[in-house]
C-alpha cells in the first residue's frame, strides 16, 4: 500500500514555509551517498544539520578575525570580543533573556553538570530531593546519581504513564511537594512528546519543597530547534541547551539562569577569565556569567550559534514547529499500517516533536537503520541515552526517525515506502 | 588473491553476484539462517560476547581433532549474524592453522565492506580476531 | 638606532622554513587594518592563527559528514564516528602517545579541572599537598585553591627566583618530598621561560611524596606550539593542552593521562555517552577516555585539531622552535637598546619560546598596546592570567608581544622600529 | 549636529586636523596633561573608580552654584586619561542640564572611536554615563 496522499491535508501549515530556499541553505542536503542516492537526514534528534551562514560565520572568524577575547587592546582582540560579546546578547535575546543571563557551556550536558556542581552542591544536601523523571537523557540522570553519592542528597522518578506515553503527572503533583530542584525533559528525545512544563513549574513552584517553591531546570535540547523559548516567561530557574541540536556548531551550549540564582552558584570550572584577582592565598570571582566561564572560551563556536538563532529568527517558529511535527505525525500515521511496525510516542498531539520512534516485531532496530540507511535515509537506532525510558517501554533500544525544518514530504513519504519494502523484503 | 578456502571462495561468488546493497544484505539474511552451529541463547555470556558490537553477538570456537575448527555463534542483529555465518561456513572444518592464517580481506572481496558501517565493521574485525586467535592457540605451526 | 641587521646571524636555523609559503597558508595574514595597515599578528602566546587546511577541515565536516557521532548506523554517522576517532588517533599519535590516553576536553583549563575534580578528588585529601608554582597560569592556582576549601589538600608554591627568571630549583627540591601531586607550567606564558620538566618530573618521582613518587601534571598550553612532546617519553601522569594555542580551533584541548592513572579517575562531567548502563538506582562507566567524555562531542573542532596537527607535522618542531625562540631573543637584545624598556624573561637562553614581556618605565601598558597597534602590530597587555607572576615580578600587567611559525625577521625589525618611534614620540 | 558646547566643539575641531591615528593619540596625550581638576592618586577610591576600563580610571563631578558643573578625575593609563580630559574640557563650567543632555556622539565626530578598541569604549562610555547621570541628578530640568 502505498502513502495516501490525501493524509497530506493534515499538514495545512508547511505552506508557511519556503522549502525550497531552506533547504538551499544547507550544503549538505545536496550531498549523494553511494551509489548516487540522495541523502534523506532523518536523525535531526542527535544533530541538526547546519546552514551555510553558520558554517560561514566560523569561516570568516577564523580567516579574518581570530583573537583571544577580553581584556585585549590590539584591532583583532577588540574585534574578537565585541562579536563574542554581541553574540551572547544576539542568543540571549533569541531566548527572550538578558544577555547577563546566559552562562556558555560547551553543551547541554556540562550545562546540568554546572547546575549540579555550581547550585546543588552548593544549596543542597542531605534531607533534599531532586525530582526529576523516567524520560529523562542520561545527561539528566548521571549527575544526579553522581551528587546523590556525594552529598546525601535523594533522587525520585517521576514514572511514564506506559497507557499515554506521557508523564504521570498525578504522581508529579505528589511528589514535587518534597522536591528542593524539580529537572525535567522539555520535550522528549525519543516519544517527541513535550512535556507540559508550564505547569511543571507553576506547580513547582507553588508547591514545591512543602509550599516554599522548588528549583526548576529544565532539560531544552530538543525543544530549542521546536519552539521559540522565551526563558524569563517560562519562569524556570536553569534552562540548558545544545547549539548543535538547533543549527548551530558542536562544541557550544548553554545554561540560563536568574541573575537572583547565579549569585547561589560557586564557581565550577575554574582559572583564567573567571577571576576577579588571584593571590597565592586565594582568590575573588567575577560576577554574572564570567564567573562559570574560565579559560578561553568557544569563540568560533559563539559567532556559529550567533549566525544560528540568527537564521532560525527569519522563520515563524509556530510554522516550523507545525511543519515538522506534521511531518512526523504523518509519517508515523502511514508506519501504523505497515505489518508489524510498532511506534512509540504521541502522535495524535499537535505539540508532539519531529520524533518518530519504532520498532519491527520480528527484525532487529540495527538491522532495520542499515536497512533504511541503504536506502539512503539516515536513522537512529539505540537506547537515545534514555535507558530508564527504554526499560519502562520495555524495549533495549527503538529505531528512530527525527524530522527538522528543511525536511519535505517527499522525503517522508519515501521514508514510509522504503520502509514498508523492506518490511515485505526482510521479514 | 583469490587463495581463500574453497568454501569462502564460493560465498566471496555469491555476495560478488549481488546487484546491489539490498540483495547483499538479503543475501547475509539468508546466511544469518545457515549458521552451522548455533549458540543458542542460553549459552551467552560475557566471556563469549564479541565486544565492540553495538548488539548482542557471542561466539565460540570448538576444535574437534577428527572433524577440525567449528565456530559456534549467534546475534540477535541478523545481518551481524550472516557475518557470523559467512565465517563460519568459510572456515568449517579446516585446520586451525589454516584459520590462524586467514585474514579479513575476503569480506572486502564480497563487497559487504562498504555497505558495513565503522562500528559494524569494527565489530566484524574483533569477531574475526577473536576466531584467528583462538585458531592460532591450537595450531602447531609456531612463528 | 635602527635595528642592527647582522644580529640576524643570531638566526641560523629560520633557512630550514618556507615562510613564503608557510604564511600563504593563513588566510588571516593577508588581512589589511584600518589605513591599509598589514597585521604584524604578535599574540600568538594568546591564540595562534589557523593554517587554511583546519579552517577546510571543519568546513568540509559541517558541509558533507555532519552527524553524531559513536552508537550510530547511518552512513553520515559512520563517517563522522570514524573521522572523530581518527582524530584521536592522530592527535594522541603527534604526542606520542596511545589514543586512549587522550581524554578529549574544551581546553586546558578544563584539562587541569579534570584533573582536580577527577583524579585529585578521588585521591587526595587532607594531609596531602599539592605543589604548584609562581609561574603558572591562573588555570594551574584557582582549581588548586578551590579543591584545597573542599577536601583540605595543602598548596604550595615552589617560587620565581627573581634574578634568574627561572624557578628557583633548590625551593622544589626540598619541597617536592612532600608532595603529592606536582603541577608545573612546562613553558611560561609570560617569560617565555620553558622549566626544566624532565628535571622536575625525575625528582618528583624519586623523592615525591617522602619517596613514593608524587604524580605530576604538566600544563603545556605554550609548549605543544613550539616543541614536539612525546607524552610517554616525558613520562608525567597528566599532560594539558589547548587546541587553540597550537593552529587549532577554539573550543578543544585535551589532558593525557596514562592508563594506570586514568583507572584511578572518578567521573567528573557526566551524562550519555560516557555510561555503559544507567538504571534509576545508578550507573556504570565506559572504560578510558569515554569515561570522561559527556555528552556530544567537538566533533568538528576534532576533525579542525588533527588537520593543525597535520599541518604541523609538515614541519621539523626543532626548526620551527629555533625558529621562533631566534626570533624572540633578537627581538628582546633590540629592545634592551630602546631607552626606558625593560625585558622580563630570559631571552639568552635558546629554549625561550617565542614570548617578550616588557614594560616602558613611563608608558602604560596599556597606552603602550595601543600605540603598538595603530602601527597594525598586535601586542597583549594585561595579567597575563599569571597575577601571583605579576606579584613575583613586582609589576601589575605587562605587554607582550610573542612571535610564532609564520612571524618573519621582517616583522621583528619592523615592530623594534616602530616601538622606538613610539618610545621618542610618547615618553 | 554641531550643537556641541563651545568649549568641545573646538576640541573636535583640533582632533579632526589630525593627520592619522598616531596623531590622534598624541593629541590625547596632551589633553592627558591638561585635566583641568586632577584627582590626585591619594583620593582614588573603589567608590570613584570606573568600571570597565582595564586600567585604573578615577572620577568626581563637583557643582558648583558659582562656577558650573567641573570633572575631577585621573587615570594611569594616557589615553585614558585624555579621553577624561577632553570631557572635562568640554563640559567645565556648563550648568548641570547641558552636561545632562550631551551625547557622546562627540566621539566620532572626533575620529577617535575608530581608535578605541571596544573594552576602552565601552571604559569611555561608562565613564561618560556616571558623568551624565551625575548631572542628571542636579538638574533642574524634570524628565
Ligand atoms: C600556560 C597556560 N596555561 C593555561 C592556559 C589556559 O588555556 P585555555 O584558555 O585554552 O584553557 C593558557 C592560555 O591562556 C596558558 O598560556
Ligand atoms: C533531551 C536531551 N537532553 C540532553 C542531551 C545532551 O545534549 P548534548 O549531547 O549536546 O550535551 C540530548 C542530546 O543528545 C537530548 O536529546
Amino acid at each position: 500500500m502505498e502513502a495516501r496522499i490525501e493524509d497530506k491535508a493534515l499538514l495545512p501549515s508547511t505552506m508557511a514555509l519556503n522549502l525550497n530556499t531552506i533547504r538551499a541553505d544547507f550544503p549538505i542536503l545536496s550531498r549523494r551517498l553511494e551509489g548516487e542516492r540522495k541523502l534523506v537526514y532523518l536523525d535531526n534528534a542527535a544533530t541538526t544539520q547546519k546552514p551555510q551562514v553558520v558554517i560561514d560565520a566560523m569561516n570568516d572568524y577564523y580567516a579574518n578575525t581570530n583573537a583571544n577575547v577580553h581584556r585585549a587592546v590590539h584591532t583583532l582582540a577588540g574585534e574578537a570580543t565585541e562579536g563574542y560579546e554581541a553574540s551572547r546578547t544576539g542568543i540571549a535575546a533569541y531566548f527572550g533573556a538578558p544577555r547577563d543571563n546566559l552562562i556558555f557551556t560547551s553543551g547541554t550536558t556540562e550545562a546540568i553538570n554546572l547546575v549540579a556542581y555550581g547550585w546543588a552542591r552548593a544549596n543542597l544536601g542531605k534531607g533534599d530531593v531532586v525530582l526529576t523523571t523516567e524520560m529523562e537523557h542520561h545527561a539528566d540522570i548521571v549527575p544526579w546519581q553522581i551528587l546523590s553519592k556525594e552529598c546525601g542528597i535523594e533522587i525520585r522518578y517521576v514514572p511514564l504513564d506506559r497507557e499515554t506515553m506521557t508523564l504521570d503527572m498525578e504522581a508529579f503533583e505528589i511528589a514535587v511537594e518534597d522536591a528542593s530542584l524539580v529537572c525535567v525533559v522539555h520535550t522528549s528525545n525519543v516519544l517527541g512528546v513535550r512535556n507540559d512544563v508550564e505547569r511543571i513549574i507553576q506547580l513547582a513552584k507553588s508547591r514545591g519543597k512543602g509550599g516554599e517553591g522548588a528549583h526548576v531546570m529544565l532539560d531544552a535540547a530538543q525543544a530549542a530547534p521546536h519552539e521559540r523559548i522565551d526563558f524569563p516567561e517560562l519562569g524556570c530557574d536553569f534552562l540548558a541547551l545544545s547549539a548543535h541540536k538547533m543549527g548551530g556548531p558542536t562544541g557550544i551550549g548553554a545554561l540560563f539562569t536568574t541573575t537572583d540564582t547565579m549569585e547561589t552558584m560557586k564557581p565550577f570550572i575554574s582559572g583564567g577569565d573567571m577571576i576577579e584577582t588571584v593571590t597565592l592565598e586565594g582568590s575573588t570571582y567575577q560576577k554574572g556569567p564570567h564567573k562559570f566561564e574560565a579559560g578561553t572560551p568557544r569563540i568560533a563556536e559563539a559567532f556559529g550559534w550567533h549566525a544560528a538563532v540568527q537564521w532560525l529568527d527569519q522563520h515563524n517558529m509556530e510554522d516550523v514547529h507545525a511543519h515538522i511535527s506534521s511531518l512526523a505525525r504523518w509519517t508515523a500515521k502511514q508506519m501504523r499500517d505497515i505489518p508489524g511496525i510498532r511506534i512509540y510516542g504521541r502522535h495524535d498531539l499537535e505539540t508532539t516533536s519531529g520524533v518518530v520512534s519504532f520498532l519491527h516485531e520480528m527484525i532487529h532496530a540495527e538491522d532495520l537503520a542499515h536497512l533504511m540507511d541503504a536506502g539512503g535515509f539516515a536513522v537512529r537506532t539505540g537506547h537515545h541515552c534514555a535507558q530508564p525510558l527504554m526499560e519502562a517501554l520495555g524495549v533495549s533500544s527503538t529505531a528512530r526517525a527525527s524530522f527538522w525544518i528543511y525536511n519535505t514530504m517527499e522525503e517522508a513519504e519515501a521514508f514510509v515506502n522504503h520502509l514498508r519494502g523492506v518490511v515485505e523484503r526482510f521479514s | 588473491m583469490s587463495e581463500w578456502p574453497v568454501a569462502l571462495q564460493e560465498i566471496i561468488e555469491d555476495f560478488q553476484d549481488c546487484f546491489d546493497r539490498m540483495e547483499r544484505y538479503e543475501l547475509l539474511f539468508e546466511y544469518a539462517k545457515r549458521m552451522p552451529h548455533p549458540l543458542p541463547n542460553e549459552e551467552w555470556t560475557d566471556e563469549n560476547r564479541v565486544k565492540g558490537c553495538q548488539s548482542e553477538a557471542h561466539v565460540e570456537c570448538i576444535i574437534d581433532a577428527d572433524t577440525g575448527f567449528h565456530i559456534r555463534g549467534g546475534a540477535d542483529a541478523q545481518l551481524v549474524q550472516g557475518l557470523m555465518a559467512v565465517l563460519a561456513i568459510g572456515v568449517d572444518g579446516l585446520s586451525p592453522s589454516e584459520v590462524a592464517q586467514l585474514t579479513p580481506k575476503f569480506v572486502d572481496e564480497m563487497d559487504v565492506k562498504a555497505s558495513l558501517t565503522p562500528s559494524r565493521a569494527n565489530g566484524f574485525l574483533n569477531l574475526f580476531e577473536i576466531i584467528r586467535s583462538e585458531a592460532e592457540k591450537y595450531t602447531n605451526q609456531p612463528q
